[in-house]
């Protein structure tokens, strides 16, 4: 894909939205294994929300587009996904500022901004059972491909690989954050609905950028 | 799934329009934000309480809005925290001078989106307090857990500081009062059955024809363990065991006892269950002289039950005692 | 199955005992009778008030004694009238000079006992009265059959007797306003799910996944008809449409709204209801003045629920408001 | 079976109460159909007390005897039950009077005093879908046959045969009386639960009859 950064994040962000919506009821029972279930419907009903009110949305660079993202995601989406999944459009839109052009550093920068922001909300980390154990670990997979001069959809297909493998992995730990944490020892054998939601849009994304931006 | 809804996604709101009907002189209800308030609050002079969590819980909370409990309820979606600005706007509405008290049951969804909507309110000049509920026993709290449930014990919190905000009573003095009822209050929960929320539309867990959940929590996440059917005594003798043994509540001392159905459990069979719960709380010197026997907080149509302890004092029981009047009601 | 039970057999007594544990300074349970009957009755001054039927009803009718309801209630097995020595017992027990006043559900069992047992109490000198309850449209009333049943509208008998009879009215006065009640009082219900009675162990009938049954009685008894699964408010309109013809009420009236849960149906979805049938009466000009939303009258565990209409003037709303304090409670 | 009239009725009374213990199921189950499934648990419940009182109950004569175990069956079982069998036991006593012989007119004339003491409680009659069904039908066959010098024996069998034959007729007619009317038309297709009771009971009579007769 071309175009100008504003373009390509917004490439992005209606594929998360899009992908939350059709996954509905994948997410949700995802969810219900070890959680309650509602973690397809609480996505699905906030990024319904993105999607009505897409072109109305600030585009006055990538920074406040981003920002808005957030807010809107904050006050649509219930439970522990609206906080957790707001905070990262928010700090992702801080750490982006005015900006027109994305170096491959800033997005990393971003990307980081994002997960250290769930971290703090969420007062979790790598190894706790979330989406955090998809999101750092794809990441870090981006920072190596972008540091190697890989190209957007190159590093874009090694971080949908790699968040899959991720999440998938997720199901060897016992969840000690979320609903999940309650059932202590039981929580294992299972993924987490989060991290597999974040491999499933991640591969939405990768595909998408190299098919839309093709046209 | 067979239940009385129409779109699933209306469960909330069309619940929550329905209660409103209902009681057009003391309610009054805001669909932007799920906002349901006494037509009568804020006051000047009272400090307001606000209890927010996911619905499918009833009574708990959106029905027990009234005099002597609840200033406000903003409930989100079923079994899921309400967003951000839906606290954010109610504590708003329900700004009074003295302040608001936002109860908060300790998950993490609900303490996240009280904290933001706290924090926002705070910068607008709104004085709040959140104060955390937490009677599950069921969960053993440790560095790698997020804490205890907050369960059908709620209702004691919220009774207390209610009527104590009736009185007068500041916010300092409210949280005082909401914390030492939460620190003598524990609860354990059993499950029958699983319960089945409108958008999912088939059942949360599966539970066999002779198996039970112990410990469930009260949006059908699994318990301590899974277990084999048994009569209702031994499941109150093993509820009570876990329960009295937590505090520990021990001979002498004055108890609320609470058999909390969670909703698709029959109120004869509750009774059968306090009737065991009450003999053996006497044989152990524990004197029950107070009783409720009802649906509190329901865990939609699951069949089960959860048992409720509070240590009382002449504070407490004096409390519990005073009038108040809710949605949920016989006449 | 799988309920809160020891011994099926033991299912009524113990499920009294529960209740005379909850109360015991208001109740007094003698179990030779499954006789539960207010700790101050009988008095000198006031008729007393009694209802039997089969248990399974619960809160009906054993968990509505109390000041300003019930002086006792006399209650059978699960969906069986009780025996008639127990209404004989029941009966001398509650024995008052103002004579007792003995409130039965139009069913065969229920009235062959209770006639028989008024006949041996009038024997020796107790003067007794029968009050017979028959709210239910579903059952249409003809030569053949034994007439319409009395299903959850008999809380309003009830309520309105037990006002007047605190306040000192004689039998007469009681017989007058209660079947003033019963004539303006009109229920039909609806079943998602079958129920399981304890010693049967099994659903009493099958209900398909997509099936309801409308018009069902309150013991499982099918209705008028099987027919698909609809949502919410076409299925309150139809039940709607059945009561509301039936008397007539009509543009003008006021009216008390009653959604009665069945036990198995959480309160959620009862305000769901609620809220289409509030709506509807008001398009129709019929103004609810007085709503009650909750478990009155069940079958058990069964999902459904039953929706009454009383027509109202100032003496009936007034002996509606009048205070009343019985077992199932929220405070 | 020979013996004294009173040891005959003993005979008869204990089989039918035995058997209702036996089939408190089978009894619930045909109840389940079109009522309300407690007809086996309520007799059961009901001869259960008159086996345990067994010894007990007043033997001066068959009249007291028939009384008396109508009083603890009106008293014990619940339901439409308790009447309807109590009164008819009550009615078969106060027409057998202090009898110490019984005449097949006698026998015939107490099956009748049973009948038309249900008809009247029930405010019921033959061919409104109920026990009726099967007595009335039972009783005019074991007229006939003592009339045509049948020893008690035949008369006994044959009275099964028709008990059985006039109970499964009951599944052609609409109930009018009891819970099953509620039902209207929809009661058609099934047999009424206390006329099949009557049945499965004569059947055990007759088999008692001439096995317990034999000891
Ligand atoms: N403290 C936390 N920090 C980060 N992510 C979390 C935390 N708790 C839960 N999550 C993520 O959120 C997902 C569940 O989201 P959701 O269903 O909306 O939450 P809930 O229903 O438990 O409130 C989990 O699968 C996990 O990935
Ligand atoms: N009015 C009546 N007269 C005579 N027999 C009746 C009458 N009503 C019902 N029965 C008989 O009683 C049987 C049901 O008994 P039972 O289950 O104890 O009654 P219920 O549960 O309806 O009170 C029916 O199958 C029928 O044979
Ligand atoms: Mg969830
Ligand atoms: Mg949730
Ligand atoms: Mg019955
Ligand atoms: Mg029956």
């Amino acid at each position: 894909m071309s175009g100008t950064a504003l373009q390509q994040v917004e490439l992005v962000v209606r594929t998360i939205a899009q992908t939350a919506v059709d996954n509905e009821k994948y997410f949700g029972d995802l969810d219900a294994v070890v959680g309650d279930g509602d973690f397809g419907y609480s996505l699905a009903r906030g990024f319904e929300k993105v999607l009505e009110g897409w072109d109305d949305i600030d585009r006055t660079d990538v920074g406040a587009f981003l920002k808005k993202i957030g807010m809107i995601v904050t006050s649509r989406i219930g439970g522990t996904s609206g906080p957790i999944w707001g905070t990262a459009f928010m700090k992702a839109g801080i750490s982006a500022g005015p900006a027109n052009e994305l170096s491959g550093e800033q997005v990393v920068a971003m990307l980081r901004a994002a997960t250290d922001g769930i971290k703090a909300r969420g007062q979790s980390d790598v190894g706790d059972k979330t989406l955090l154990d998809a999101l750092v670990p794809m990441t870090d997979a981006i920072e190596r491909e972008l540091a190697s001069g890989a190209d957007h959809a190159a590093v874009l297909a090694v971080a949908a690989t790699t968040a899959r493998t991720a999440a998938e992995a997720t199901s060897e730990l016992v969840a000690r954050r979320g609903r999940a944490s309650y059932t202590g020892e039981r929580s294992r054998g299972s993924v987490d609905a989060g991290a597999m939601g974040v491999a499933v849009i991640v591969e939405r994304i990768s595909h998408a950028w190299t098919t839309e931006g093709a046209s | 799934m067979k239940k009385f809804i129409n779109d699933p996604q209306q469960f909330v709101p069309e619940m929550l329009e329905g209660i409103a009907l209902a009681n057009p002189d003391t309610l009054r209800y805001l669909p932007e934000y799920n906002l349901l308030m006494r037509a009568d609050s804020p006051r000047e002079d009272k400090v307001s309480i606000v209890q927010g969590s996911g619905s499918g819980h009833e009574p708990a909370h959106v029905m027990i809005v009234g005099k002597g409990m609840l200033d406000a309820a903003c409930p989100g979606d079923v079994f899921a925290a309400p967003p951000m600005d839906y606290v954010y706007e109610t504590t708003k509405k329900l700004a009074s001078p003295k302040g608001v008290l936002l109860l908060v049951n300790n998950y993490t969804g609900d303490r996240m989106a009280f904290d933001m909507g706290k924090e926002m309110a705070e910068a607008e000049g709104i004085r709040v307090e959140i104060l955390t509920i937490n009677d599950d026993v069921a969960v053993k709290d440790s560095l790698y857990t997020v804490g205890r449930r907050g369960v059908a014990g709620n209702f004691f919190v919220i009774k207390a500081v209610g009527a104590a905000s009736e009185q007068g009573a500041d916010i300092e003095e409210l949280l005082r009062i909401g914390n030492k009822v939460n620190d003598v209050t524990r609860t354990m929960g059993v499950a029958l059955t699983s319960c089945t929320p409108p958008a999912k539309g088939s059942t949360l867990f599966e539970l066999g024809e002779d198996e039970i959940e112990m410990g469930v929590g009260i949006h059908g996440e699994p318990g301590r363990k899974r277990m084999k059917m048994t009569n209702a005594d031994a499941i109150v003798d093993e509820l009570l065991e876990a329960v009295v043994t937590d505090l520990p509540y021990s001979s002498g001392d004055d108890v609320a006892l609470m058999i909390n159905g969670l909703g698709g459990t029959p109120i004869s069979e509750l009774y059968i269950l306090y009737r065991r719960a009450h003999q053996k709380l006497t044989e152990q010197g524990i004197k029950v002289t107070r009783s409720y026997v009802n649906e509190y907080c329901t865990s939609l149509d699951m069949a089960g039950a959860s048992l409720t302890l509070v240590k009382l004092d002449d504070e407490i029981d004096a409390l519990l005692g005073a009038p108040a009047e809710v949605a949920v009601r016989v006449f």
